[in-house]
């Protein structure tokens, strides 16, 4: 048995999570969960992570035999035994938490991105939405911002929504004005709301298509957890998506489970020395 | 005694001036916009009467002006901001030739004729880079009260340099720089620099000629003017009224329609856009 | 011969032109000829006693302030830039401007600048867009012959047959000794790194050509004594970037990231003929023949009996490439448009494939990084 | 108090042209469904139709399918299929609109289209055309043919460009005859060309009728209803029907002394292409100041007339060629277009410019800014510098251009009092 650690830093929060490898051919287990507000400085951050994780997997930090990081901070950690992107880790996790994920799309706070996976679960094709706002989660949270409601709850009454306004802004900044005509115009907070989760959805739809994905998708990412969000994007594909409980975790998860594989290769003699040492980045499988 | 009032509803504020023939501006009042921008309209202009000591009936004119200026409605017409920014610039500074106006959403620059009247103009495009919101973002972002990044970033010897101008990116450029270990203040003024040098660019599409005033929200900021005057190389004109220059340029254009001896310069009736 | 100090990235990003200047002082009255991507006809230019510049934008050296009130929103860096760098005297050392028909934006670019900077002499070649014309040869040739003729006006120097033939010879020399250093970076990847290449032949289109064929045969000599023991890394072709030039360090983070960057596109401006140009018969003719028949495929070259499509499975295939790695510019409409075409092909060919976007302008690549190193990941791990 | 704004008028000219371009696309089915008459794929600006109307063949322009598709609403749901495939934002929307709707069988009609008997690119000055058409050609699987114009560099077209042109169309006839399976006949092409040089002159007449106050149409709104017959027919005696009774009917206008407005109180000169998907909107925007357009550089796309240039039935292949290298606003260079812009201004007594910027074509929009500014800062003329497509539905902002466009009326009137 051995335990491996992922660290997620990202821009809000860290998160860490702590695996245990189980025994051969068994499915390996979470054992700690940990977080923490990022912050500035990076490196104490995941060590803040860590041992929330730790304390809860009652473990040593000596009994943590590999470290994996991820995240845009995960060249910041000095501890860490390998980084991983944050787009290869939230695919392992998607594939491990479901397996017969074709897709998975990951919404944060500035970023929209879309997966495709292979048979085996390794990343196909990607495809990233980055280069404006306007189709990330930072939309909704202004919008929230502006409407004086709590984000929480913005996925529960968009719910409620008998007829969407459409928001056509490319700007999540200037789609406030858009909104702001919408309210005046005494259209429906509900309703304004399940507009700019539909805005959302559709971007997101366009991501998958050109990712090439199938049906079977996964959603993580901090907007993951908008149930207004999930319903607009079933609704587009006419089917059920899968939704991990902790998605705030998924991407940790992801790292600790890359971890484990490169963990597994170090334990056996290397075939190839030379390859090994070389290497700008492990082979996983 | 007649009074004339100019109502300017901008994106997050709204501004009312009430001004009495002969003797300007007597009252101003400022709410925040909110989602209700009938209501935060009927505030300000109700507000400014009070501090007027007045009653809003005996106000004999009322233009409105702003993004929501269409939803005013008691105002009898509506001017564009832009051709309100200039009258009323013009109004506090004469020798106005250009106004620099920087608010919540958007930046514009007006070329003003002798007589107050627009000869150019200029505003940004569809997205939010480069405005005031970006300023009280990163504020947001570093835990800084927004009217404390001015004068802080004047303290910056060593600007940082931002890359993106997307208002939302930002945040991240700014919390990388923070994570580097670079100083608040070097922060700041790259960001003071970054909106400055774009709103430069966005003027100089127009003529660009002293005197320059600025208006607006963002005219408060200590810093963003320093930070203009830099890349203009020449000082720029500042009233303690700065963000209530729409406002003001409202009001003057009501005070002409009290008195039908002044030429009308604009009349339009109010027209139901909805 | 000076010894392997130089440096090249100062060359390539110098704002001033040190080195057009310094020829320039060193051949008193002669004049510089500066030059918009992709092709120009570089041999009338030097046969002419004129030195050939190729214009490549500033990098992220320069702010703009200016272009933006002219070129206005979706139109590329290096057309501002290029504007800029007029606007800020930064031209001052050329001139002539050479612009030739390669897309939309570069071409109003071409009449903005005959407007803004009257004394300067700016012209613009219509390369043919048909090669399969009989009179395409013969008219790309009265284009050159047009050109050569305003040139030699400027200049006081007629450039005979057997100036221009010396000056093709010279550039054959410098292209094979290029086409050379990608073979060998091809074969080799540990020996060269692209970041060094692509500094080294851009570095050519700023200094003489007879310079930088003697820099180009001393790092060719240098090589056999390289020790560098191979990383494991993918091989990837680099194709979308022949016009505005990416930042030296996003070429470089591809690297670490796990690239071997085995064949590209950059500076397509000083290399784009396969083969040599002949120098016997008739040199306008022998030119605008290999621009017609030998020149390097890009996006802003069109030619249908030779899709670009399948030129870029070709030079996949040759290169034994994992992968294909689309680098284009912000808002180049050409390169955007072709990469819809490539990656069917490419798909067709069961050959993966990644899309980056840059400005030249940028400094941070926080999310490039993350894209390339998924993508690295997603084929190492395989 | 509400205003009515009457925007637009409708006439016999209006109820014609519906009729023509019904026509037109019944003719497209027709060789969808028979090969008969053969179509041939062709581009607007500085378009050959006279050529192919030596064969009997019928020209298939993308852009007016793709600008049909914008006016009826249709052209979002095209747009996206193209995103799909790998289309960036930033690309033309007219290509990606008429991709979209080939790959899913959108017409504007819902008729059917014919899959070309030949692609012929006329590249004239549009680098994106060259893009198009090869796109076109490789999905739909037709034959491609590029006939290369030489841009417009020097003040006038050289020899050497004329022979280049005329060449290609000798070495395009036996292409031609192949594909379309028609021989060429050149009396037939004396006669397009004879019918052209009638059309351009009827409807050059019509266009220096702005020159008066009230102008009779607007240039910029009223003039996109001529470009279907004058692109389709113009080679046909239906086109020269069309604008006989065109320029007859705006004659009457004009002797009753009929403007768009009871008073007309603005005359403008537009640049660049219009906002297709939000046309009407677009235009009340303009109505409610009483204000006209009385030229356009848009509406020269497909040819430069109101200057002089006639197509020649003496010289029918020069002609042909001059047309294309120098009588159409695409393939001017940019600075004969700020001159074109100037003499409209002068000569149609304007009294302000409006640049409209789209995001989808560099070819009008690239240096617009220099444009503004030699406006402006040279020579002093009111000008608005606004910005949204021509196509993609998205980039239109109905608030914004309405604040501009009112300071921009605002100033203007404020002007026009002070100069009285």
């Amino acid at each position: 048995m051995r335990n491996v650690a992922g660290i997620d830093v990202g821009t809000g929060f860290t998160k860490a999570v702590v695996i245990s490898s189980g025994g051969i051919g068994e499915r390996p287990t979470i054992i700690g969960r940990g977080l923490s507000k990022t912050g500035v400085n990076l490196e104490e951050a995941a060590e803040r992570a860590l041992a929330g994780a730790l304390e809860e997997a009652q473990l040593e930090s000596a009994q943590v035999s590999y470290i994996a990081t991820t995240g845009f901070g995960r060249y910041s950690v000095s501890f860490r035994d390998i980084q991983i992107t944050e787009i290869t880790s939230g695919a392992r996790a998607a594939y491990f938490l479901y397996p017969q994920t074709t897709a998975v799309l990951d919404i944060g706070a500035q970023s929209t991105r879309a997966i495709s996976l292979k048979e085996n679960g390794k990343v196909r094709v990607f495809k990233t939405n980055d280069k404006c706002a306007a189709g990330s989660g930072s939309f909704i949270v202004r919008a929230a911002k502006y409407l004086q409601i709590d984000i929480n709850d913005v996925g529960e009454l968009a719910l409620k929504a008998t007829s969407a306004q459409p928001i056509s802004s490319v700007c999540a900044v200037l789609a406030e004005s858009e909104i702001i005509n919408h309210v005046s115009a005494g259209v429906g907070i509900e309703d304004i709301l399940r507009g700019i989760y539909d805005s959302l959805a559709d971007r997101a739809m366009m991501l998958l298509k050109r990712a090439g994905a199938g049906d079977e998708v996964s959603f993580i990412g901090g907007v993951a957890t908008q149930r207004g969000m999930v319903k607009a994007l079933e609704d587009r594909l006419g089917t059920k998506i899968h939704v991990p409980r902790h998605t705030e975790y998924v991407c940790a998860l992801g790292a600790a489970l890359l971890g484990l594989k490169r963990l597994e290769v170090i334990v056996q003699p290397p075939i190839n020395e030379d390859r090994i040492t070389s290497m700008a980045r492990a082979d996983f499988d | 005694m007649r009074f004339a009032a100019g109502v300017d509803v901008g994106s997050t504020q709204t501004k009312a001036v009430v001004m009495e023939e002969g003797s300007g501006i007597i009252a101003r009042a400022l709410v925040d916009t909110g989602a209700n921008v009938t209501r935060a309209a009927k505030t300000a202009f109700h507000l400014a009467c009070h501090d007027a000591r007045i009653n809003p009936h005996d106000v004999g004119y009322v233009v409105g002006t702003g993004y929501g200026r269409y939803k005013i409605t008691f105002g009898n017409s509506q001017m564009t901001e832009i051709s309100c920014h200039a009258r009323g610039a013009h109004y506090i500074f004469p020798n106005t030739r250009t106004v620099i106006d920087m608010g919540g959403q958007d930046s514009k620059a007006i070329t003003v004729g002798e007589s107050g009247e627009v000869l150019d103009f200029v505003m940004n495009d569809k997205c939010a880079a480069g405005t005031g919101r970006f300023l009280s973002n990163a504020a947001d972002v570093m835990g800084i009260a927004l009217d404390e990044v001015g004068p802080l970033s004047l303290e910056g010897k060593y600007p940082v340099k931002i890359a993106t101008v997307c208002t939302v990116f930002v945040e991240s450029d700014i919390l990388s720089y923070l994570s580097m270990g670079k100083r608040p203040e070097d922060i700041l003024r790259g960001v003071h620099l970054a909106i400055a040098k774009r709103t430069v660019s966005l003027a100089r599409r127009v003529a660009l000629e002293p005197e320059i005033t600025m208006t607006g929200g963002v005219a408060r900021n200590l810093g963003m003017i320093r930070a203009l005057e830099e890349i203009l190389g020449t000082r720029l004109q500042v009233s303690p009224d700065s963000h209530f220059i729409g406002a003001i340029g409202a009001a003057l254009f009501a005070l002409e329609k009290l008195d039908q001896s002044f030429e009308s310069v604009v009349w339009r009736p109010t027209v139901c856009e909805t | 011969m000076q010894a392997l100090s130089i440096d090249y990235e100062e060359i390539i990003y110098d704002l001033n032109f040190s080195t057009v200047r310094q020829w320039k002082a060193a051949h008193l009255g002669s004049k510089a000829i500066a030059y918009f991507p992709v092709y120009a006809p570089v041999e009338i230019i030097h046969a002419c006693g004129m030195l050939p510049v190729g214009l490549n934008g500033a990098g992220d050296r320069l702010d703009i302030q200016h272009a933006d009130a002219r070129f206005g929103s979706f139109i590329c860096s290096i057309v501002k830039t290029t504007l800029e760098m007029g606007m800020t005297g930064y031209l001052e050392p050329f001139d002539g401007l050479l612009f030739s028909s390669i897309c939309d934006s570069a071409r109003n670019l071409a009449f903005v600048m005959k407007r803004n900077f009257p004394d300067m002499y700016v012209d613009f070649l219509h390369l043919p867009h048909n090669p399969q014309a009989r009179a395409s040869v013969e008219f790309l040739r009265s284009e050159y012959q047009r050109l050569k003729e305003r040139l030699e006006l400027m200049s006081g120097r007629r450039a005979n047959d057997d100036a221009l033939c010396r000056s093709i010879e010279l550039y054959n020399e410098n292209r094979a000794l290029v086409r050379q250093l990608y073979t060998i970076r091809d074969d080799m990847p540990q020996l060269i790194r692209t970041s060094e290449l692509y500094a080294l032949v851009r570095a050519g289109n700023f200094i003489p050509v007879e310079r930088h064929t003697e820099l180009l045969w001393q790092t060719l000599n240098g090589l056999p004594e390289r020790k560098t023991k191979p990383r494991d890394s993918i091989r990837v072709v680099v194709e979308g970037a022949f016009c505005e030039q990416p930042p030296i360090d996003l070429i470089k983070l591809m690297e670490e990231a796990g690239c071997y960057i085995v064949d590209d596109d950059f500076s397509l401006g000083h290399r784009w003929f396969y083969e040599d140009v002949p120098a016997d018969d008739d040199p306008l003719t022998a030119l605008a023949e290999s621009y017609l028949d030998r020149s390097v495929y890009s996006s802003v070259r069109h030619d249908f009996r030779h899709p670009r499509f399948k030129g870029l499975i070709e030079k996949a295939h040759r290169s034994r490439a994992d992968a294909v790695i689309f680098l284009i510019a912000k808002f180049c409409e050409p390169a955007d448009f072709d990469y819809v075409l490539f990656k069917q092909e490419l798909e067709k060919e069961g050959i993966p494939h990644l899309l980056l976007e840059f400005e030249e302008k940028s400094f941070t690549f926080e999310r490039l990084r993350t894209e390339v190193e998924t993508f690295v990941e997603s084929l190492l791990f395989d | 108090m509400q205003q009515t704004v009457k925007t637009e008028y409708r006439s016999q000219i209006h109820q014609r042209q519906k009729e023509l371009m019904l026509k037109w696309y019944e003719r497209l089915d027709q060789s969808a469904e028979m090969g008969n008459p053969p179509a041939v794929s062709l581009m607007i600006s500085g378009n050959c139709v006279e050529l192919l109307e030596a064969f009997g063949a019928i020209p298939l322009y993308p852009e007016v399918n793709a600008l049909q598709l914008a006016i009826r609403h249709q052209s979002l749901e095209p747009i996206l299929v193209a995103e799909e495939l790998g289309y960036a934002a930033e690309n033309c929307a007219y290509v990606k609109a008429d991709i979209g709707a080939y790959l899913k069988g959108i017409t504007p009609t819902g008729g059917r289209l014919p899959v070309p008997a030949l692609v012929l690119c006329n590249f004239v000055g549009c680098n994106t055309y060259i893009k198009w058409f090869e796109h076109v050609a490789k999905f739909t699987g037709a034959p491609l043919y590029t006939l290369d114009v030489p841009f417009l560099r020097t003040d006038e077209p050289t020899e050497a460009d004329i022979g280049y042109v005329v060449n290609q169309i000798v070495d395009l006839i036996p292409i031609l005859e192949e594909k379309t399976g028609r021989t060429f006949d050149y009396d037939r092409f004396k006669q397009a060309v004879a019918c052209s040089a009638r059309v351009e002159e009827l409807w050059s007449k019509i266009k220096h009728l702005a020159k008066l106050s009230p102008s009779p149409f607007d240039a910029y709104f009223d003039a996109i209803t001529f470009m279907g017959p004058l692109y389709v027919y113009r080679a046909r005696s239906e086109g020269v029907e069309f604008f006989e009774m065109a320029l007859e009917e705006m004659m009457d206008r004009v002797n009753r002394g009929e403007g768009l407005y009871e008073q007309e109180k603005f005359r403008l000169v537009i640049e660049g292409p219009p906002p297709y998907p939000h046309f009407r909107t677009f235009r009340d925007m303009f109505a409610k100041w009483n204000a006209t357009t009385v030229a356009s550089t848009y509406s020269t796309v497909g040819g430069l007339w109101e200057f002089g240039f006639r197509h020649d039935a003496k010289k029918p292949y020069d002609s042909v060629a001059l047309h294309m290298i120098a009588q159409n606003v695409t393939n001017r260079n940019y600075l004969q277009r700020y001159d074109q812009i100037e003499r409209y201004i002068k000569e149609w007594n304007a009294d302000g410019l409006i640049i409209h910027f789209v995001k989808s074509c560099r070819l009008f929009s690239a240096g617009q800014g220099d444009m503004r500014d030699y406006f402006t800062k040279t020579l002093g003329i009111p000008t608005l510098y606004i910005e949204s497509d021509l196509e993609d539905p998205r980039y239109f902002s109905e608030a914004q251009l309405r604040n501009r466009l009112d300071a921009y009326f605002e100033a203007l009137e404020h002007h026009k009092l002070v100069s009285v």
